[in-house]
């Protein structure tokens, strides 16, 4: 097993965020997590990545225990992630930005950086300045870069908002071609993207875990359709 | 409210982007502009509403125009904006947005909450303690509270959960129904045709062509000379 | 760098002299009235010290060496100047000391004066720091029935200054009021508010205060002592109430007893040309101990200028310095002594009204001192 | 239009100008060079840690101090050898910072300003206060020629020691910019643009920022090393508040990022201070060329354009950035 | 305990003066976001006008805490104006101009007021020593103790509880979005620096016994401030007002009595509060 969440949850004040949730992924597991708005998604990626940290729970990654550990020895030991926004160095090319991320900026990685850079379609914008990207591609860049640092478990946020449907499409090819060793935790509202990408889905509302399943189950479950009309569970 | 823009040229410092826009948004009409991205799009918006000097050309709101004026002159005149990437202010509460923004008229506190009732239950949290879809709201209800006869929205419905997509979207197609002038950018042609009567395609810094809703319903391939060509090279 | 003019026709040689005293930051006061006084006896004396035409060169000391340093450099390297004078700032003559040691000018000091290892070019017309101090302590234990509380800022100015005090005064006899029987030292020049202080004062059982202090300090230490528990405790001290800041701190200096080497109603005939050309130049204000100083240190270049002979350099003129002997001053006669400051004589002096506004009213003469 | 071929012939010109000045200009502009050679070494660090590493500082005059009473106290202990008054007195400045890190590499923006500043003034405090090793504010005495290396002469005049600080700074600032060109430099301004995103990567932020600040404190430390060789005296005023307000300045109108034009900068504000100003109304004058360059020069004289809008905005303004989410202290691990 | 007394109010009187001009700084750097090193100038515009105008009666002392405020509150106003074409460009540059600011302006200032510390007059009945518990005490600075409060009770009604406070919060935020709903971001600024400068005046004016107008004023009052908005969590009045008390109990009750650490005190203390609060040890507040 590569992830598993314990009674994991998040409070704000009297607000819990997420609340006593339970999840497993195993090694190369394509899994969506879905769910309304304030759902508690990007919460729970921010928990798993190391960016906040739990009010209650555990957080074990490749059976060893991070629930206290920092959020950079987290990326070290193999969890990568993009953010809901779009997260570059803007003053740096966008090679320079695979190579930081890969933590290996001593160029040995030069080639494979390019490679990444190639595979999210960035290839002839290896020297621009990140910053002169546009959404899109900040996006895509933001990709290479998680992938750059060779994760066994890789969380995106919403990768998927903002692009017009035909990098919407590049963007679907590059998750399915991503390394099958690699598992997927993948948080989108683009629903056609989600089903074709995933093996199972997790649904959250109002912080509580309410559904795992396949793509075939998930699409049927009543409790999906209560939450995303706003039901409280 | 009329919108009239003839040979707009805008962009940022020495460099155009908008080499001589043309558009027209009669009353009770909406319209929406697609475009690849970098396209553009939010130049357009951002000049028409007054946070971005055009460089030349006309931007007529009932005959009067507005080009060169300061932003709060052009809001005043009665023009709101959804402005890409939320912008919600990070240190004020959601009441306090609400508090602010709000002027007598026809969208009230209440019925803002109706539509958004999220926001209701996160009067007390900050712009920055919301999440991306609930600052989506937020953006969507300042705007609607300054009781606006011409509405820009820049992709106002990145990042929020399908159904309230849906819903926001016919929420402005009734506005515009209703007599509100609707200036929309989108990123999908579908979601752009569930709020538009006419559609515009930009690129390479002009309106490549407009067709109304019924011609792209009729052949949807109508905006791949605008949308496909995009794909990186 | 000699000026070929110098032998034609007995038309003597222009000489460069360099002033350097603080004409901005917390000094600047004291600053203006060296230059002044400087200035006023060339006014005076046509412009010339022992004959040849004077070109003062002026540089800003600021707040101290940081800023005298590179202001010094530049009167000696770039202007040439042939001997040096003003310097408000102790710390400041100890870093410029070594600059003129090495250019091998002399300095005719006319306010600070730091221990320093190499005296044969440093000459000071003003007197040691700890002079006033131990020239009141006798004044002091015989008037006051009781303990006396020192109190001073936290530099070695206030340390010099007060220390001349309790040196003396526990030599003597004296008794202090303070509680570690060492003298209280407040923050310099962050202390603005010597309230705090004073309730330490009244709980010491103090009879009366002696204490140092210049400038802004000094306006903030007598405005609020007359306003506090202590305001009915006899206060004594050196410069607190000279020059411009009595005017600042008003009826609130009242009383007060200070010690000093000059007092502008001193009657002696330098004295009265003195304070007549200060007036006339500066109508608003009272000659200071500090303009007079300077006055002295122009008096001092001049008699040495004047027997340097023809063509005077900056060793020569060092050497006549040394020769002096008595000099008359608006302050009476002195003589420097073997650390090259004055043998002079202290006055007590109280804030009265003298008819026209509140002054330093001489009181009587207190001892000689210097070595 | 690519002049990066010119970089190396101007360098070497440049520097041969500046030697040159040795002979051609007399002692005083040669004393004004040094101090301004030794000024900008110091804005120097300060323009590592503000631009580069994104740590805004009010407190390189502390190593600096350090480094100077350290050298002071080498004098007085008899030992004139410049080379090694160097390597001390950097070691100093570098201790300095080691100590002081944690309560700098862990704040951001105007925080690490005030933190600094304290730190300089609580520096200068102590050597305003412990009169057996400093002697206080009268300052420092330090009379002796030093010989650079063992067996040249001895620095006697103002040539010679310029020539020597010339040098020194020289070999430093070159070594600085080729760091900053290697990837260490990479790191440095990703960390300054996004500590979050580079945490998330797996760097340790808090290592590499104590890093830069620990060399900076190296370079401010031998900043005082040759303050002391060429002014032969130490005040804690030389590391007053308004030396580092000066400083920081002077950083700024050199761009901020620029190491170069940190010198620039350093130039022209010792310039006006010493020289222009010596009439009096130097804060007239400083302060008519502060505000002339803020509107003239809006990148500083060789800033990153880029960059100089961005430098420590407290929050983001424009849409692509995001509004910052996890307070830092939520952070784990943020304090280890 | 007797002895402490007197310190203690004194803290209380000083530290509230501190609050009066750092409250000031707060809203034009906490909530307004500009960094306004000019801020002790302002403050030495009211100290001067009270040191020149006042004379010792009543009526002159209300006309100098009127043109003190005024002029000051002019010029933030001018200070508004001058930082419209730095729009974007961060606190660096902010802190560049207003410095040179009040390099220009303090120079002007001593060339026009003289290089000399000038004392103030105000009317006789708070010219004298007034006695509480068996101590002697400035009648004025117990005044002013009660001034202050009205003032800080004031402040923090105006910026948390009104429109213009949300505005003004807002305009840091995103002030494009500002402008959107028709209000004008410059005015906002112009506001807040304009009445940020009158509280620096009011400050000056009402404050000039106690810290006085001479050529060190502007920096002294200047850093303190500075001290006092970063300790109080930049931005919170609440913060401020605690701040600048605790600044004042250390300068007058800790600092003398304990001699040894007294020039550590102040700036120890903050060094220890922000890297504290660096770290997350301690809260940092923005609302007030
Ligand atoms: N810093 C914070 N303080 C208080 N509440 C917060 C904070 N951050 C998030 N929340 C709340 O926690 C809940 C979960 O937020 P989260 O960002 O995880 O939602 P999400 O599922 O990612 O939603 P979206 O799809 O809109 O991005 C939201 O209701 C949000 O209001
Ligand atoms: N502030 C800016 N400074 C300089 N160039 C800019 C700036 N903002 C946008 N641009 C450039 O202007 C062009 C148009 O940008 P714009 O934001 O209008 O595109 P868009 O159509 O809205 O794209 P998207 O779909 O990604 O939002 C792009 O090439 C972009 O790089
Ligand atoms: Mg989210
Ligand atoms: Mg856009």
């Amino acid at each position: 097993m590569i992830l598993r969440l314990d009674g994991l949850g998040r409070r704000y004040g009297d607000l819990a965020a997420l609340d006593d949730v339970a999840l497993q992924l195993e090694p190369g597991e394509r899994r969506a997590l879905i769910g309304p708005n304030g759902a508690g998604k990007t919460t729970l990626l921010n928990l798993v990545a190391g960016a906040l940290r739990p009010s209650a729970g555990r957080i074990r990654f490749n059976d060893r225990d991070v629930t206290r550990t920092s959020p950079a020895r987290r990326a070290r030991l193999g969890i990568g992630r993009t953010h809901q926004h779009p997260a570059i160095w803007p003053t740096l090319s966008a090679l320079d930005n695979v190579l930081v991320a890969a933590r290996r900026p001593w160029g040995r990685l030069r080639p494979g950086a390019r490679d990444h850079l190639a595979a999210v379609g960035l290839a002839d914008q290896a020297t621009t300045r990140a910053g002169s990207l546009s959404h899109g591609q900040r996006r895509q860049l933001e990709l290479a870069m998680a992938l750059a640092g060779g994760p066994r478990l890789l969380l995106l946020d919403e990768p998927a908002a903002g692009l017009s449907p035909p990098e919407v499409e590049l963007l679907a090819s590059l998750l399915a071609a991503l390394p099958g060793d690699v598992a997927v935790l993948l948080v989108e509202h683009h629903l056609d993207l989600v089903y074709g990408f995933a093996d199972r889905v997790t649904v959250l509302h109002s912080g509580r875990h309410v559904h795992t399943g396949t793509v075939a189950e998930t699409r049927r479950s009543p409790e999906v359709a209560a939450a995303y009309a706003g039901v409280k569970p | 409210m009329t919108l009239l823009v003839e040979g707009l040229r805008a962009g940022y410092g020495g460099g155009t982007v908008l080499h001589g826009v043309d558009l027209s948004v009669p009353e009770g009409t909406a319209l929406a502009v697609l475009g690849r991205n970098g396209a553009g799009k939010t130049t357009l918006v951002h000049a028409v509403c007054g946070l971005l000097r055009p460089k030349a050309g006309s931007v007529r709101l009932d005959g009067e125009d507005l080009a060169g004026r300061p932003a709060h002159r052009v809001a005043r005149a009665g023009v709101a904006l959804v402005p890409q990437g939320r912008r919600v202010f990070a240190s004020l509460t959601v009441a306090e947005h609400l508090r602010l923004t709000r002027r007598k008229g026809e969208w009230t506190v209440p019925r803002v909450l109706e539509l958004l009732p999220r926001l209701g239950e996160r009067r007390r949290h900050r712009g920055d303690q919301l999440s991306g879809g609930e600052a989506q709201m937020l953006a969507i209800a300042r705007a609607l509270l300054t009781q606006p006869r011409l509405l820009l929205l820049d992709e106002p419905c990145e990042g929020l959960a399908v159904d309230l997509a849906d819903r926001v979207r016919a929420v402005v197609a009734e506005l515009a129904r209703g007599g509100l002038t609707v200036l929309l950018v989108e990123q999908q042609p579908e979601h752009a045709l569930a709020v538009a009567d006419r559609v515009a395609l930009l690129a390479d810094g002009v309106v490549a062509a407009t067709h109304t809703a019924a011609e792209l319903r009729a052949d949807p391939t109508l905006t791949d000379p605008v949308l496909r060509v995009a794909s990186h090279a | 760098k000699d000026d070929p003019k110098s032998d034609s026709a007995g038309a003597a040689s222009t000489l460069k002299i360099g002033f350097l005293g603080s004409l901005s930051g917390t000094y600047q006061a004291v600053g203006t009235d060296l230059r002044n006084g400087f200035q006023l006896y060339l006014k005076m004396h046509d412009n010339k010290l022992g004959g040849h035409p004077i070109d003062l060169k002026i540089g800003d000391e600021g707040d101290g060496a940081p800023t005298a340093v590179p202001a010094a450099t530049k009167l000696i390297k770039e202007e040439g100047v042939v001997a040096m004078t003003g310097i408000v700032g102790g710390g400041s003559v100890a870093a410029v000391a070594p600059l003129l040691a090495d250019a091998k000018i002399p300095l005719i000091g006319s306010n600070g004066r730091p221990e320093l290892k190499d005296l044969s070019g440093v000459w000071t017309t003003s007197f040691m720091s700890s002079d006033p101090g131990s020239s009141i302590a006798q004044y002091i234990k015989d008037k006051v029935n009781g303990p006396v509380f020192a109190i001073g800022p936290d530099y070695q100015g206030g340390y010099d200054e007060v220390g001349g005090f309790t040196t003396e005064f526990a030599k003597i006899g004296g008794q202090l009021a303070n509680p570690s029987g060492k003298t209280l030292w407040t923050p310099f020049p962050a202390t603005t508010n010597f309230l705090p202080y004073f309730s330490q004062i009244k709980s010491s059982g103090a009879k009366a205060v002696y204490t140092f202090y210049a400038g802004k300090a000094a306006i903030d230490f007598v405005k609020q002592y007359k306003q506090s528990d202590v305001k009915d405790l006899p206060l004594y001290g050196a410069f607190i109430t000279e020059g411009s800041v009595l005017q600042a701190e008003g009826d609130a200096a009242k009383d007060v007893f200070t010690v000093c080497n000059y007092s502008p109603d001193l009657d002696n005939e330098e004295n009265r040309k003195f304070v007549a050309a200060w007036r006339q130049a500066y109508p608003d204000a009272t000659p200071t101990t500090y303009a007079m100083a300077s006055y002295d240190a122009a008096a001092v270049l001049d008699r040495a200028i004047g027997a340097a002979g023809a063509n005077p350099t900056p060793q020569s003129i060092n050497e006549q310095v040394g020769k002096l002997g008595q000099i008359s001053s608006p302050r009476g006669q002195w003589q420097f002594g073997k650390n090259h400051a004055p043998i002079q004589k202290w006055y007590l002096r109280q804030v009265r009204n003298d008819g026209r506004a509140l002054a330093n009213v001489l009181v009587q003469d207190l001892a000689t001192v210097g070595a | 239009m690519n002049l990066r071929w010119l970089l190396y012939p101007a360098t070497a010109a440049l520097l041969a100008l500046l030697t040159s000045f040795a002979w051609t200009l007399n002692d005083y502009a040669n004393q004004m060079l040094t101090r301004i050679l030794i000024v900008g070494l110091l804005a120097v660090s300060v323009a590592l840690l503000t631009g580069v590493a994104g740590l805004p500082t009010l407190g390189q005059t502390a190593p600096y101090l350090v480094g100077a009473y350290t050298t002071a106290t080498l004098v007085h202990d008899e030992v004139h050898l410049g080379i090694l008054h160097l390597l001390t007195a950097a070691a100093a400045g570098a201790v300095f910072a080691l100590i002081t890190a944690p309560l700098v590499v862990y704040a951001r923006g105007v925080v690490v300003l005030m933190i600094t500043l304290a730190l300089g003034e609580l520096t200068s405090t102590v050597a305003a206060q412990w009169k057996s090793v400093t002697h206080g504010t009268d300052g420092m005495l330090a009379l002796a020629d030093v010989t650079p290396l063992p067996g040249m002469a001895e620095l006697g005049d103002d040539q010679s020691k310029y020539l020597y600080t010339l040098a020194v700074v020289a070999v430093l600032v070159a070594a600085l910019l080729l760091a900053l060109r290697s990837p260490a430099g990479a790191l440095l301004r990703a960390t300054r643009d996004d500590p979050r995103r580079m945490r998330a990567s797996g760097h340790p932020v808090a290592g590499y920022l104590t890093a830069a600040y620990v060399v900076a404190g190296a370079l401010a430390g031998v900043a005082g090393a040759l303050l002391v060789t060429t002014q032969s005296y130490v005040s804690p005023g030389d590391g007053g508040f308004d030396v580092a307000a000066l400083i920081l300045l002077a950083v700024v109108i050199g761009g901020a990022t620029s190491m170069v034009g940190a010198i620039a900068g350093a130039a022209l504000v010792v310039a006006t201070r010493d020289w222009l100003a010596s009439a009096g109304h130097a804060p007239l004058l400083l302060g008519i060329l502060f505000i002339a360059c803020v509107y003239l020069l809006p990148n500083g004289l060789l800033g990153d354009r880029a960059f100089a809008g961005a430098l420590f905005r407290r929050r983001p303004r424009r849409a692509d950035v995001p509004a910052p989410r996890e307070p830092a202290d939520e952070t784990i691990g943020a304090a280890r | 305990m007797d002895d402490y007394l007197i310190p203690a109010v004194d803290g209380v009187a000083y530290g509230l003066l501190l609050f009066v001009v750092a409250a000031g700084l707060t809203l034009a750097f906490g909530v307004g976001d500009v960094l306004n090193l000019a801020h002790g100038a302002l403050y030495a515009f009211g100290a001067y006008a009270a040191a020149r105008i006042s004379d010792g009666t009543w009526g002159s002392l209300a006309i100098a805490v009127l043109v003190g405020t005024a002029a000051a509150g002019l010029g933030g106003a001018v200070l508004s104006a001058l930082l419209v074409p730095l729009a974007g460009r961060g606190h660096l540059a902010q802190a560049l101009l207003t410095f040179g600011v009040a390099l220009v302006v303090g120079d002007r200032l001593t060339a026009i007021f003289g290089k000399d510390d000038l004392g103030v007059k105000v009317p006789g009945a708070l010219d004298r020593a007034v006695h509480i518990a068996g101590h002697s005490y400035p009648a004025y600075r117990l005044a002013f103790i009660g001034i202050a409060v009205l003032i800080a009770a004031g402040l923090a009604l105006l910026v948390t509880r009104t429109r213009a406070g949300g505005l003004v919060r807002a305009t840091v935020d995103d002030r494009d979005m500002v402008a959107m709903l028709g209000v004008s971001p410059f005015a906002v600024r112009t506001s807040v620096l304009a009445g940020a400068g009158a509280l620096a005046g009011l400050a000056g004016a009402l404050g000039a016994p106690i810290i006085g107008p001479g050529p060190r004023t502007a920096d002294l009052v200047l850093m303190l401030s500075l001290v006092v908005v970063v300790l109080g969590g930049m931005g919170s009045i609440t913060g401020a007002l605690v701040a600048a008390i605790a600044v004042g109990e250390i300068q007058n009750v800790v600092a003398p009595n304990f001699p040894t650490v007294a020039p550590f005190a102040l700036f120890g203390a903050m060094a220890i509060a922000l890297a504290a609060r660096a770290r997350g040890l301690l809260p940092s507040g923005r609302s007030a």
